[in-house]
C-alpha cells in the first residue's frame, strides 16, 4: 500500500510545475473562470497549448506510431490536475475522445489530416452529443444524418456545445437509422465548424461563461467525415468515455478553493475576533477539509484501479464524480456562509471575501453534479453495477 | 385555531400579485438586475398609490395602519414575483425606526413621504470585517456642539442612489451599544457611493463618509439607544423577510414540478422518477412547514405576543429552506437551468442572498439559543 | 388567523391536566416506554384509562346514539396529545378504528356486543392487518379465510400485532376472494385473541418492549364477526385510516424530549464549563428548536385542514407525519451527540445524562418513520396527491 | 501508488476473519451482549495463540511488531464480525503506553502478557461532567512519598471486572497537563466496580477509588507527560476504531443490500425503488471513501508519517459514516429490523456508540481544525 505517486511520477509534476511558474501569464492562468478555466477559448490560451504540445505533453498515452509517447494516462490526469490548479487551460477532447476514437476506429484519411494537428494543438474540437430532448439520455439523440450521394446531409439541433463559438471542427453524434433501436443508430462525423448551414447561438450560463446551441441546416458532410462504422457511433461514444476517465472530473478545484476559504479564515476576523477562533467555523472547517480528503482518495482509489487494467472501473468513476462534485457544491454553500454578508460580492467587487471566489463558486459548481452524469445517474449506476441491485428506473 | 386568512387579506394577496405581474413581470425582474436604481420606477409608483409602500405606516402618518399579518401576505407575493423594490428599507427598517424613535417633527417630516413612497430611506448599516450586532457598528460618530461628524465606511447599503435619505448606524462610545441612528442625505458632501455587485444582482453601494455633518434635528431618539431600537425593528423586518423567502420557495418549487411534470427522460417524466419525486416531497413539506412558521411569527406579531423565539425561528427556516429549495431545483432543472435563460436560477441566486443578509443563520441560531434556553437552569455563568 | 385553541379547547386542555396530575402513577404515566407508553397492557393502565372513560372522554366523537358526545375529533386529538406528554396510555384502537368502523358498518350483533363496551373500556383490541410479506403494501396480505358452513376459517400468520399479548379480541384482516384483485379479496373479522387455534409469539424489539407474531391454525370465526360486507376490507381499513388521522400520531413526545435535552444544555457542564455557553451547542439546539416547532405547525395544519372538513386532508397528514418522525430521529440523535460519552448509558444506569432518555429514544424512534407508512411511502403520497407527479415507482 | 494489500497481509486478513466465524460468530456476540465479562474467552485465547492479540507489541517483548496497517486490517475485521474483545483497550491502549512510557522492568513485567492474551490492562480515563481532553481528569492522585494515593471516579471502563490491571489517568496538579499514568490491581483495596449498561450492550464498569495505594513502580513514566504518551497513544488508536467502524459499517451495507434484492414490495425488489437504491448507492460510495481514508491515516502511521490532520478525519468521519449508513439500514428494513432477532439493529446501535467513544466528533472536530488551520496566516491571538 502507498499514497504517493512514484518518484518518475513526482518528477514529472515537478517538471510541469516549473513550466508553469515559467508561463505565469494571469490571462491564461485565470481561476475565477472555474470550471470553464479548462477551454482554449483565446489566443493566448491556444500559444500556451501550444507549448504543452512542445514540451511532449500532447498524446502522452497515444502509441507511438501515432507520434504519441506510450507512457500512460497516469501522466496526463497529472498534468491535467496541476494545470487545473493554477486554472490554466488542459489537455482535453482533442488528445483525448477524438483522437483516442480516430486511433481505433477512424479511416485513414481522418487519421492523416488530425492526430498530427491534434499533437501540435492546431486544431479546436467541439463536441455534440446533448440536444434538448436528449440530456441525461445520450441514446436518444434525434439530429438526423440522411444519405445523400457520396455524403450525409445533417438536420437538427445540438445544444451545450460548449466549445462551439471558437472551435474549428465539430464532433458530432446524428441518427442515421432511424429505424434501429435508440442505441444502434447513431453515427459519429467530423465537420468544420465553418461550414454552410451551421448556426451557432450563444446560451448564456449562470457560471459567467457562455455555452451553446447549435443549429445544423442541411449541411453536407462527406462519407469519408464518418468517423468509424455507420450505427456505432453510440458505443464510440460510450467507449471514449471509458477511454477518457482520466480527465473527466479534476479534483484540484476542490484543494485550491479549500486552501482559499481556510487561508480566508486564518486571516479574517470579525468584529475584531479572529474566525479560526470561531468553535463553530471550526467544526465546520474540520467536516469541510475531511470531506475533501475523502473525495481524493475517491479520486486517487479510481486511478489506481485504471492503472491496474482490466474492466473500466465505472463504479469507482461513479463513486468518485458524486461524492466529489456533491461536496464541490456544499464547499461552495459554507463558503458563502463563512464569508458572511460580504459573501454576496461578486468577483472584482472592492472587498469581497475570497475575492469574490466564493460568490462565483457558489453560481459555477450548481453545474459539477449535472455535467458529465448528474448526481442519480452516477447512483443508478453504482447501484446497479456495484450492488447488483436491480434497474431502479 | 384558525389558520385561513380573511377575505380582505385574500384581496391584498390577489391585489399585490395582480401588482407584480403588471409592473414587475419576470421580465423587468431581469432588467432591473445590476442596474444603479435596481427597481422599475412604475411598480414603486403603484405600490404607493394603491397603499401598499404604507401599509404597516401608523394611520395618524399617513399609512394604512395595518398589522403584520398584511405586510407577511405582501412579502410572499414579493418573494414569489422576486419583485425588487425598496420598500423593506424603506418602509419596513427606516420606517419602523421612524416610528418608533422619531420625534414628532421628524415623523411627520419623513413618515408621510415614506408611506408614499414619495421618500426613500435605507440603512447604512454593516461594515467591512463586522458583524451583525452592535459590535459591528464602527463608523464613528464624533459631537461637535449639537451636530455629529461621521467618519467611516458601509457596506451593502440597498438603493443607496435612489435614496432621499440614509438612516446611518454610528457609534458613538465604546459600549457595545453606544449607537446611535441618523439621517444623512446621501448627496451631502463627504458622501461617496460605489455601486457593488452581487449574487443576487441586487443594487447595493458601498458608501464612504469622510467627516460628514449631521445635525441635531437628524439625530433619531436618545443616545444609546440606537440599538435596542434597531433590533426591535429588525425583529418585525426579519419576519417580513421570512415570508419573502417562502414565497420564493414556493414558486420555484411550483417552477420545478412543472418541470418535472413535462420535461421527459429516458422515455418518462423526470416526476415519475422515485429520486426526483421524493426531492419534490421533501421540498414541498419543508415549504409548507416553512409557511406555517412565518404564519404563526406574523400572527404572534399582530396579536402583540412575543417573537423573540418565533421571529429569528421562522428566519433561520425559511431562508435555509428557500436556500435548499433551490439548490434542489436547479439539480432537476439539470443544464438548462444552469443557462440564463431559465428562470429557476433568479431564485436560486436571491435564495442565497437573502439567508446571508439581514442577520444570517449563524445569528440567528443565537437569537434562538438564548430565548429557548433563557429561564431554564441555572443563569449563565 | 389564530394559532391558539379555543377558550373551550384550552379548559378542556385545563381539566384534562388537572386529572393527570390527580391520577399520577408512575406506573401509568411512563415517559421511559416513549411510544409504547399509549398501550394498555396492565391492570393499572386499564383501571387508568376506565377512569378515562367515566370521565366521558372515550367516544367523545361518536354520536349520541351510540353512547357519544359528539363533540368532535379535536378533543380526542386534545386529550391524546396531554396522555402522550406525561407517558400515560392513550384513547387508540377501541373508540378508534374499531369503533367506528362497527357504527358505520357492523351489524347489530356486534354493535351491541362491543360499542358498550368499548366506551366503558372493558376491552382491548389487537390489530392484525400486517403480514411478513405485506409490510407497506397491506393490500397485499394473505391470511386465508376459508369459507366452512355458517362461518370461516383463517390460516396464516399476522406480524407487528402489539397487543396480541394482553388483548381480548383480535381485529384481523383476511383474504376471502383469492381471485378478486389484491385490493377486493378482503374481509375484517373480530375473533377472540383465546379462540383455539391462535397462538402469539412474541417479538422482542430493540424499544424494549415486545410486538408479536400470531398465527392463525383452522381458527373458526361465525359470519356474525365477519365486519361488514365481504371482500371490502380494505376500504375499511383506509376509511378508517381517514377518521383516525388525529390520533395517528401524536406530537407531544417531542416537545417533550426537547425540553428534556435543552433543561440538560442549561445545567450541565463539562470540564466545568457549562454546556450552554457552548456556541456549538447552541447553534445545534437552535436548529432542533425551530425545527420542532417546524413539526409542532405541520401538527396544527393538518388539524385545522381536518376540523375545516370536506377531503381528508391526506397530504397534510403525510407531510406532518413525515416530518414530524424525521425530526424525531434527529432529534434522537442529536441528545446523544450533546450528551457525549455518557449518553451511551441506558435509564436506570447511575449518571446516564437525561435520565438515560438519549439513549433509549435513539433506539424506540427508529420505528418512528417506518410505523403508519415509512417515510418513502409518505413522500409518494405527497408527490401524488398534492404535486400532481405521475406513479413514481 | 498501490492501493492494494499484500499477500500475507490478505492472509492476515483472512485468518482474523476465519477466527471470528469459528470463535465469535453472531450468536456468541449476542450472548456476550451485557456480559459482565463481555467477550468469549475461546476466541480471545485464539486471537493470543495465533498472534493477533500481540500483532503490534513490539517482537523484543513477545509480540508480533506488525505495522498499523497489519492492526487496520484486523479492526476491519473485528469490526464486520462485531467481535467482542479487550484487545484494543489492552494491546492497543495499555500497550501502546506501556511501550512508550513503561520502564524497561514495567515493560518486560507487561507486554508479553499484554500480547499473549494473558494479562488484560483497561485504561479507567473518562470521568463524570469531565470531557476527553486532559481538563476531564480530576481523579487526584496525591503524593504520600514514593507512594501516591487515589480518590476519584471513573467512567466507561470497559472489561474492568476481566482485567488485571487498570491503567488510570489521574490528575497531580492545576496545570492541563498534569496527568499521571499509573497501574490498579481492580482488586485493591478501595477500589470499587459498578456495572454499567450501553446502547452497545458492551461491558463497562464505573469504577470509584477511595484513597487508592499506588506503588512507585507502578507509575508509567515522567511525571506531568502522561497526557503526551495518552494523546499519542490514541492517535494510533482512534485510526484502529476507524478501521472497525468501516468494518461494521460495509457488513451492515451488504446485509442491507442483501435484503433490498430479496425483500418484495409492491411486487418488486426494494432495491428496485430508486429512493432505496440511491440511499444504497450513496452510502456505497461513503464506505468506500472512509475505508480508502481508513487506509491512507494506517499507511501514515505505519510509514512514519505524520497523522494530526489524518488520524482525527479517519475516525470523524469513518464513525459518522457508520452511525448515518446503519441509520439508514435500519429504515430500509422497515418493521422487521426493529425486532432483535434480525442482526441489523446490532450494527445499528453499536455504530453510535463508536461514534462517541474514544473522541467524539466535536473533540475530533477541534483537532482537525487546529491541524488544517496550522502553519496558515497568523498565528491564534
Amino acid at each position: 500500500m502507498d499514497f504517493e505517486f512514484s518518484d518518475a511520477e513526482q518528477a514529472f509534476v515537478a517538471k510541469v510545475d516549473a513550466f508553469l511558474e515559467a508561463n505565469r501569464d494571469p490571462e491564461v492562468m485565470d481561476l475565477t473562470r472555474e470550471n470553464m478555466a479548462q477551454i482554449c477559448d483565446t489566443p493566448k490560451r491556444r500559444a500556451f497549448m501550444k507549448k504543452i504540445g512542445q514540451a511532449g505533453w500532447l498524446g502522452m498515452s497515444w502509441p507511438k506510431e501515432h507520434g504519441g509517447s506510450e507512457i500512460g494516462g497516469l501522466y496526463e490526469y497529472l498534468l491535467n490536475e496541476r494545470l487545473a490548479s493554477v486554472g490554466a487551460p488542459q489537455i482535453g477532447k482533442g488528445v483525448g475522445i477524438v483522437g483516442k476514437t480516430l486511433m481505433r476506429h477512424g479511416n485513414e484519411t481522418l487519421k492523416r489530416e488530425f492526430l498530427p494537428k491534434i499533437l501540435n494543438n492546431d486544431v479546436e474540437f467541439a463536441v455534440g452529443y446533448s440536444e434538448p430532448q436528449a440530456g441525461s439520455d445520450a441514446a436518444a439523440m434525434a439530429l438526423k444524418a440522411t444519405r445523400d450521394g457520396d455524403g450525409w446531409r445533417l438536420n437538427g439541433q445540438k445544444i451545450f456545445t460548449t466549445s462551439a463559438h471558437f472551435a474549428e471542427w465539430y464532433w458530432v453524434g446524428a441518427r442515421t437509422d432511424p429505424e434501429a433501436p435508440k442505441h444502434k443508430g447513431i453515427s459519429l462525423f467530423l465537420v468544420p465548424m465553418k461550414a454552410p448551414g451551421i448556426t451557432v447561438t450563444p446560451m448564456p450560463t449562470i457560471g459567467d461563461e457562455i455555452t451553446n446551441m447549435v443549429f445544423l441546416d442541411d449541411v453536407y458532410v462527406p462519407n469519408d467525415y464518418m468517423v468509424g462504422e455507420r450505427g456505432r457511433g453510440f458505443n464510440y461514444i460510450s467507449e471514449a468515455l471509458d477511454l477518457e476517465r482520466f480527465t473527466m472530473f479534476t479534483f484540484s478545484p476542490i484543494p485550491q478553493r479549500l486552501d482559499l476559504l481556510l487561508d480566508y479564515v486564518a486571516t479574517e476576523e470579525r468584529d475584531g475576533a479572529p474566525l479560526r477562533d470561531d468553535p463553530v467555523i471550526r467544526q465546520r472547517i474540520a467536516e469541510l477539509a475531511t470531506e475533501a480528503e475523502v473525495a481524493r482518495v475517491l479520486g486517487l482509489r479510481f486511478v489506481a484501479a485504471s492503472l491496474a487494467g482490466g474492466a473500466a472501473p465505472t463504479a469507482e468513476a461513479s463513486e468518485y464524480k458524486l461524492y466529489a462534485t456533491e461536496f464541490s457544491r456544499r464547499l461552495a454553500n459554507a463558503s458563502m456562509d463563512i464569508g458572511g454578508a460580504g459573501a454576496q460580492l461578486r468577483v472584482r467587487t472592492a472587498g469581497a471575501p475570497m475575492g469574490g471566489r466564493a460568490e462565483s463558486t457558489y453560481r459555477y459548481t450548481v453545474i459539477d453534479t449535472i455535467g458529465g452524469g448528474a448526481s442519480e445517474i452516477q447512483k443508478n449506476i453504482i447501484a446497479r453495477r456495484k450492488l447488483d441491485l436491480p434497474k431502479n428506473f | 385555531m384558525d389558520l385561513t386568512f380573511t377575505e380582505e387579506q385574500q384581496m391584498l394577496r390577489d391585489t399585490v400579485r395582480g401588482l407584480c405581474a403588471a409592473h414587475s413581470p419576470i421580465g423587468i425582474v431581469r432588467e432591473m438586475e445590476d442596474d444603479p436604481i435596481g427597481f422599475p420606477a412604475a411598480f414603486w409608483k403603484q405600490l404607493g398609490d394603491l397603499g401598499v409602500t404604507g401599509l404597516t405606516v401608523p394611520e395618524a402618518y399617513g399609512g394604512g395602519g395595518q398589522s403584520a399579518l398584511e405586510a407577511m401576505i405582501v412579502y410572499e407575493e414579493l418573494g414569489r414575483a422576486l419583485a425588487p423594490s425598496p420598500h423593506f428599507v424603506s418602509a419596513v427598517l427606516a420606517g419602523g425606526v421612524l416610528a418608533r424613535a422619531g420625534t414628532e417633527a421628524q415623523k411627520r417630516a419623513w413618515l408621510p413621504k415614506i408611506a408614499s413612497g414619495e421618500a426613500i430611506v435605507t440603512p447604512a448599516w454593516l461594515e467591512p470585517r463586522g458583524g451583525y450586532g452592535p459590535a459591528g457598528v464602527r463608523l464613528a460618530a464624533s459631537a461637535r456642539g449639537s451636530e455629529v461628524r461621521l467618519s467611516g465606511t458601509k457596506r451593502h447599503v440597498l438603493f443607496a442612489q435612489a435614496a432621499t435619505r440614509l438612516l446611518v448606524l454610528a457609534r458613538t462610545g465604546a459600549e457595545p451599544t453606544d449607537v446611535e441612528l441618523c439621517l444623512v442625505d446621501p448627496a451631502a458632501p463627504g458622501v461617496t457611493l460605489t455601486q457593488q455587485y452581487t449574487v443576487a444582482s441586487d443594487t447595493q453601494y458601498e458608501v464612504a463618509f469622510r467627516d460628514v455633518a449631521v445635525a441635531a434635528d437628524e439625530r433619531l431618539g436618545a443616545a444609546g439607544g440606537g440599538w435596542a431600537v434597531w433590533n426591535d425593528v429588525m425583529h418585525e423586518g426579519i419576519v417580513l423577510l421570512a415570508a419573502q423567502a417562502m414565497g420564493g420557495a414556493e414558486r420555484a418549487l411550483e417552477i420545478t414540478v412543472d418541470y418535472a411534470r413535462t420535461r421527459q427522460q429516458f422515455d418518462k417524466p423526470l416526476g415519475a422518477f422515485q429520486a426526483i419525486a421524493h426531492y419534490l416531497a421533501d421540498a414541498a413539506t419543508t415549504v409548507d412547514g416553512g409557511r406555517t412558521l412565518v404564519h404563526e411569527a406574523a400572527w404572534a406579531l399582530a396579536t402583540g405576543r412575543p417573537v423573540a423565539t418565533l421571529a429569528p425561528m421562522a428566519k433561520l427556516f425559511a431562508c435555509r429552506t428557500y436556500r435548499d429549495v433551490t439548490a434542489m431545483a436547479q439539480q432537476v432543472h439539470g443544464g438548462i437551468g444552469f443557462t440564463t435563460e431559465y428562470d429557476i436560477q433568479l431564485f436560486f441566486r436571491r435564495a442565497k442572498q437573502l439567508q446571508l443578509s439581514f442577520w444570517d443563520d449563524r445569528y440567528l441560531g443565537e437569537l434562538v439559543a438564548a430565548a429557548v434556553l433563557a429561564g431554564r437552569g441555572a443563569a449563565p455563568a
